[in-house]
């Protein structure tokens, strides 16, 4: 049941990889995962899935039985490199190949994945200075200690002070079961003390939701504009309500990320080394976007935008496309 | 005669002034203190938004309320709220279930699960944090399942590959997003109901009395002629049923269903119960107090995001108020021992 | 006539121990009859199975002739049988008030009066309270109550439900000779108006004033049935299977040093003076009503509680300790009342058995490393065993699986099992048979330790001590009495007093 | 001479048998089916892995354990463990201490939060679950005001704009990261030697059955002379320098401090403790039982994970079997009432 031309060991198949994640939830990480089970699939290979739910120590011992277990490769998702380091290291000493995806851990045989956190976040934030241009008070829904989201609002920091006239007027955010409630009943409270606030810069689409609620509680959504990062259905959902304040957000393909992370380590496990970096374009998505396109899920998106359906990293002609 | 003379009534010192009304004056001075920092707080929408935002905390925390009196623990509410969520969401966006019988279904899945949770504690005797613990992480995990995992929201995609087709009710939204009289939000609404019928329960009928009982001293309940085990089973079950009610505002707010564990609203819910300990010096589990309770916790965080106080450090204050009531109300003039 | 209620062939098990081994009763219309038995015999389990709270393995229970079957305690209530448990800590709820364990029946009984408030259960409480004359703040927790009041409003409960068929469990085993005598006569009474009364007791004398006829029981079964008047020589030999013999009681020599001198002590606010002497060697008793103040001049000397006023020494030397630990330091010793709440632990944790309990206080001293041996600890046990005639498999057994008596005895080891210079025993005949009450003096009064007894009943008083005093509102009185009834002398010094403020 | 003959061991039947060595047994079934399924379940590196993945919850369990034994309960571990990350990575990086103080640093700060609960029960008779829980909420925000929120790695910036000079201290990671003869984690050794300690502790010294007869009846153990007060500090003060030195080895692991509440850490190990309920039939709080059932629980997880079940019915799985052994151990043969 190996792959037919394939290089060793493909061709004899058997090969069996670890896809360890930081995160334990949401739409992001189901794409992701639903990426990684179908390129798995077109190679043959038997994926051990996992997921440290946010507990970085959990991710450690994940990686460590994933070696335990004897696989031949590991993708590690997310992550913090002081944490991570030693074991990749400890998995490479044992033979197992790895690559990385939006965690820096900084060794030259590890092929790191990017999708760009900066990227994303820079592309959303234009976006809104062209529209509201270079002076507004504005909002940001944070909570410290996520990677993604410090490395997002490192952005929106920078751009505070590259445009004076962008106030950061209030910040705000939790990170609890009910995000989006909590975050609504956070987001009213602090749209009634600022009145002149006008835009929010949200960068998980959990929070933007939360703000999306809240505006719509609060009826003010002709004044006040969401910008976020990431997508999923549910989210295009949001976005192309009548009169919805979520106007842009940037993503990548969380699906096409996972079929990416799987190539790479698939060419590394093949001996064919795919640089240490390979990296995933995010594209901008306005609202006119979809609602001129007349796109309602996901898969529209992909019909519509080709960057978001496939990207171009870590392919070879031996690595079959997946079946979508 | 033996005319022993009673001995006089305690005088009610200052101290068991100031442990009486601590709390209660603590959340005026708050109020002030917000509404002269910021004069937006003290608006009608902005009460109303915070009572909104506890609403569904403090509904829990009756449930919690409600077997706590019974001498149990339920620490499976965050849980049942969690896949209520779910479960709503799964009714509606694929089963395409209308507003009617998803709600019905869901308020009868939380009773089932508050009677799995008193059969183990009734019938086998397993204690109550064991087996609410066992059922909260039977629950964190059974709720995924019929998805594999994900979030349901119209135009999912299922399991087997198939698109759901189904969406929301819209007329589920009401209880959700609907503002009586553009006003008074509907959640708002059902917590003033449902602490009503509670406090009115516990406080002001034969069944409120046997519950603290029962929680006072079973055996003695039932020596008393209680029916004991059918009320610990019946404490289960509305707590059960309180918590799928909170379940479904949260579905009918956020309108989709997102995977959680329900684990901070079990700790909100159970600090408010706790909380509500002190509010008059009750120092029991009481449906007023929780209420209090859950309603001190959100006017604080309002305020304090008013404020623009950074999130760590409103559980930090959180924590720091929490200690100084329950010192101020316990420690006040009495004596351990 | 046929009897209201009637038991026949009733057996029960628990395990090996075979509580009930085919017992029969009967209880005709404005009887009392009068359960004797020693402790273990099976009373309450009998109790228990006639009012609903334990199922019979076999036999039957009729009421006016017709067989029944209760389930649990709700049915026997509804079928007219009204009861007062022995264990004090059952008769009501802690978190709830006096007034709502008054109306506890009421308000746990299933289809009865659904809306309540404070104000109607306070008036309806207070009317039940009246009928046995409970004079007792309503608003109060049960949980602050002492044993006494618990087992008041027990009794209030069970009389107020106008049952057929009333039975009341060492009803009075914490009460003094005034709550008992008003009891008494209500339940003559409640006799007149052709109530069915069983009454369960180890004071002969409770048992002398009211009961009709007395059924002894032994090893589950009946064995003997005394009519009026009743020969309590006989039933108690029945009772324990062997002639009654009292204690042998030294006589005491009053010219010993003095171990504890009071002087003008002061027990609370408002309460009159009073001097107390003991004596090496002798056995003091203190007997007085309900709330006299008893325990609390024990708990005073044992660090529990400060004196207002007042010097008291030990040894020629001031003692004043701060808590218990200073009290055991310094050689004075506590068994407290209530044994249940002051001195036993769950059996699922290490330390519940005999030999553990026995050690507890003395952890300290016999382990000064902190390294237990068990043989240390069950040498003291199986000696405790021997002396004091424990009945138990072994030093490993734990306390819940004794009888009270046993209980009891193993609580006097504990404090017996290191020397005292003094040793304070608050109620240590509650709920104690006749026969283990005799172990228990003798145990007593062989040790030669200093010891001062606080007991609400007279008759034991008169049985375990040399000297007695009474107590009344926190101040004690020396009596002259003897052999006399010790209620007359109560009463003497009452008269005393109406006389001196008149 | 002390020949006095130990006791005949009461004769259990077959249903006292299988309560008290349900979990065991099961505890065998499952390393066996695992081993069948995925022959590396069994690898000496795969036992020690499952060890050192539960250490950390073992040994806050045992400091769970301690606190219930003495009637009390302790809801703060997991954020004294979390907080106890962050105040390491603090020392370290911030103020950069080596690791001898760092360590010496974070246990006493442990002890003192733990003497801190203690005062607040003890001292001022707030409830064991009220004190804890309110200590909870303070210490998941104390521990992000040094930092302003920011998890804490070498190179930080600190909220006044200057970088964080330290590091982590090299010797520091011999906690978390050294192998014995590099076989043994030395987290493992930790554990063991907590165990070892605690068990010594609690069932072979009269200090253990001080804590033991305070839980079950404190009025008897004060009566009988026991310090009860200084036992019940002495028991949080235990808790809280075990959940610190939890924390130490959650530190030495993952090389940073991270933002984290502790829930999942105070849930695992209070699961653990009450699991212990059940091992070998003891119906109470103890150490051995804490430490089985904290493997439980990992040896679970690590075989649901090689055979790639998804982490939603891991949790599932968690929860039936938890329930399940609870049924099997309480509601054989054992009539309630
Ligand atoms: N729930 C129980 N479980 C096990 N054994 C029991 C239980 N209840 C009673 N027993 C045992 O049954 C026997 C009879 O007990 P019972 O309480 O009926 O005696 P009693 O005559 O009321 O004694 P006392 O005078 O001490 O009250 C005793 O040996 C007792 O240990
Ligand atoms: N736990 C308590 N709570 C409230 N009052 C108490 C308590 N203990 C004692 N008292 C009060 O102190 C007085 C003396 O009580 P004490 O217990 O010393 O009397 P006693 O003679 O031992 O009575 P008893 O026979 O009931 O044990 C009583 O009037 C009572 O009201
Ligand atoms: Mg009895
Ligand atoms: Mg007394």
């Amino acid at each position: 049941e190996g792959l037919a031309g394939a290089p060793a060991p493909f061709d004899k198949g058997g090969v069996r990889i670890a896809v360890v994640s930081f995160l334990g939830s949401g739409d992001w990480l189901q794409a992701f995962e639903a990426g990684v089970k179908r390129q798995a699939e077109a190679l043959g290979i038997e994926a051990n899935v996992s997921q440290a739910r946010n507990d970085i120590n959990t991710q450690r011992e994940l990686i460590q039985q994933a070696i335990n277990l004897g696989v031949d490769g590991i993708v590690i998702n997310n992550g913090q490199p002081e944490a991570l380091k030693d074991v990749a290291q400890a998995a490479l000493d044992a033979g197992i190949k790895v690559v990385a995806y939006d965690v820096n851990l900084d060794n030259p045989k590890i092929p790191q994945i990017e999708q760009s956190d900066a990227d994303m976040a820079r592309l959303v934030l234009e976006q809104a200075v062209k529209e509201q241009g270079e002076a507004f008070e504005g909002g940001v829904v944070y909570v410290a200690g996520f990677a993604p989201l410090d490395r997002r609002y490192a952005v929106w920091k920078s751009f505070t002070q590259k445009y004076p006239g962008i106030k950061e007027v209030a910040s705000w955010g939790v990170v609890n079961d009910t995000v989006a409630a909590s975050v609504a009943d956070q987001t009213k409270a602090v749209l009634r003390a600022n009145p002149n606030l006008s835009v929010v810069f949200t960068p998980w689409d959990e929070f933007a939701r939360g703000v999306k609620l809240a505006i719509d509680e609060l009826g003010l959504g002709e004044t006040v504009k969401i910008y976020g990062i990431d997508i999923s259905t549910s989210d295009i959902q949001a976005i192309i309500e009548p009169g919805s304040p979520w106007v842009a957000t940037a993503a990548t393909n969380a699906a096409v990320v996972g079929e990416v992370s799987v190539r790479a380590l698939s060419l590394d496990i093949a001996g064919q080394f795919p640089g240490r970096s390979v990296l995933i374009q995010p594209t901008l998505v306005t609202r006119a976007d979809l609602v001129d396109n007349g796109i309602g899920t996901i898969e529209q998106l992909q019909e519509k935008f080709p960057a978001f359906r496939d990207s171009d990293a870590a392919k070879a002609a031996w690595i079959p496309a997946p079946a979508r | 005669m033996t005319d022993i003379p009673a001995p006089a009534v305690p005088r009610r010192d200052r101290a068991a002034l100031v442990r009486r009304y601590a709390l209660v004056a603590l959340l005026v001075v708050l109020v002030v203190g917000f509404r002269l920092a910021e004069p937006a707080f003290l608006s009608t929408n902005n009460f109303f938004s915070i009572l909104q935002a506890v609403s569904v905390v403090a509904i829990l925390g009756v449930g919690v309320t409600v077997t706590l009196s019974a001498g149990g623990f339920d620490l499976s509410v965050g849980s049942v709220a969690a896949s209520s969520v779910m479960a709503a969401s799964y009714a509606m966006v694929v089963w395409q279930l209308g507003a009617g019988e998803t709600i019905g279904l869901v308020l009868a899945l939380g009773a089932a699960i508050g009677l799995a949770n008193g059969l183990l504690i009734v019938r086998l005797g397993i204690p109550d944090l064991l087996a609410t613990l066992a059922m909260m992480f039977l629950l964190a995990g059974l709720q995924l399942i019929p998805t594999g995992g994900r979030s349901i929201s119209a135009g999912m995609i299922l399991p087997d590959g198939s698109t759901a087709a189904g969406a929301y009710d819209p007329a589920f939204f009401v209880l959700g997003r609907l503002r009586l009289f553009d006003v008074v939000p509907v959640p708002v609404v059902v917590m003033a109901a449902v602490a009503l019928v509670f406090w009115f329960l516990m406080e002001r009928t034969r069944f409120g009395r046997v519950f603290y009982a029962i929680g006072g001293n079973e055996t003695a309940a039932h020596l008393a002629g209680a029916p004991t085990r059918a009320y610990r089973l019946a404490a289960y079950m509305l707590s059960g049923s309180l918590a799928a009610l909170g379940g479904l505002i949260v579905a009918a707010r956020v309108g989709r269903g997102d995977v959680s564990s329900g684990a901070s609203l079990l700790l909100d819910s159970v600090a408010a119960a706790l909380i509500g300990f002190a509010v008059l010096d009750a120092r029991r589990a009481n449906v007023l107090g929780t209420v209090i309770g859950a309603i001190f916790v959100g006017v604080l965080l309002n305020g304090l995001t008013m404020l623009n106080a950074p999130y760590y450090t409103q559980d930090f204050v959180k924590g720091a108020v929490l200690v100084g009531a329950l010192a101020l109300t316990f420690g006040l003039g009495r004596k351990a021992r | 006539m046929t009897a209201v209620v009637a038991a026949a062939g009733i057996e029960k098990r628990f395990g090996a121990t075979r509580a009930l081994a085919g017992a029969d009763l009967a209880i005709e219309r404005g009887e009392i009859v009068a359960l004797m038995g020693a402790n273990g015999a099976g009373k309450s389990t009998l109790v228990k199975i006639l009012s609903g709270s334990l199922a019979p393995d076999a036999g039957t229970i009729t009421l006016d002739g017709r067989p029944v079957a209760f389930a649990a305690p709700r049915e026997a209530k509804r079928a007219g049988i009204a009861t007062v448990h022995q264990a004090t800590e059952q008769a009501g709820a802690a978190g709830l008030t006096v007034a709502e364990n008054l109306l506890l029946d009421e308000l746990c009984a299933p289809g009865g009066r659904l809306f309540t408030s404070p104000g109607a259960i306070r008036r309806r409480a207070a009317a039940i309270a009246a009928t046995i004359g409970l004079d007792l703040p309503l608003d109060r927790d049960f949980a602050d109550l002492r044993p006494a009041e618990r087992q008041l409003i027990a009794i209030a409960r069970a009389v107020a439900a106008k049952a057929a068929v009333l039975i009341l469990d060492e009803p009075t085993s914490s009460l003094a000779a005034g709550e008992a005598e008003r009891l008494f006569a209500i339940l003559g009474r409640l006799r007149e108006a052709g109530i069915a009364i069983l009454y369960i007791s180890h004071r002969l004398g409770d048992l002398a004033a009211i009961a009709d006829r007395a059924v002894v029981l032994r090893g589950g079964v009946a064995v003997g049935e005394f009519r009026r008047p009743i020969d309590f020589r006989a039933a108690v030999a029945a009772m324990i299977g062997r002639p009654f013999e009292a204690p042998a009681r030294a006589d005491a020599t009053l010219r010993r040093p003095v171990v504890l001198s009071a002087r003008d002590v002061v027990l609370v606010p408002g309460a009159r003076p009073f001097h107390l002497t003991l004596r090496l060697g002798e056995v003091v008793a203190i007997t007085g009503a309900l709330g006299s103040g008893k325990s609390r001049l024990l708990s005073t000397l044992y660090g529990l509680a400060r004196p207002v006023s007042g010097t008291v020494a030990l040894d020629g030397r001031s003692w004043a300790p701060g808590r218990p630990s200073e009290a055991i330091a310094g050689g004075v010793f506590m068994v407290a009342e209530d044994r249940r709440r002051s001195s036993l632990l769950p059996p699922e944790i290490p330390g519940a058995t005999i030999a553990g309990t026995i050690a507890f206080p003395h952890l300290g001293r016999w382990f000064p490393l902190g390294v237990l041996r068990p043989a240390r600890e069950r040498r003291a046990a199986v000696e405790a065993i021997a002396r004091l005639g424990i009945k138990a498999r072994g030093p490993d057994d734990t306390l819940d699986q004794l009888s009270g008596g046993n209980q009891q005895k193993v609580v006097l080891a504990r404090w017996q099992a290191e020397p005292s210079r003094l040793l304070l025993l608050d109620e240590p005949f509650q709920g104690v048979d006749v026969g283990a009450r005799a172990d228990l003096i003798t145990a007593i009064r062989g040790s030669g330790t200093t010891t001062l007894i606080a007991t609400s009943d007279a008759e034991e008083a008169l049985e375990v001590a040399d000297r007695i005093l009474v107590m009344r509102d926190h101040t004690l009185f020396e009596t002259e009495a003897e052999d006399a009834a010790l209620i007359a002398a109560v009463g003497e010094v009452e008269r005393a007093e109406g006389a001196a403020s008149a």
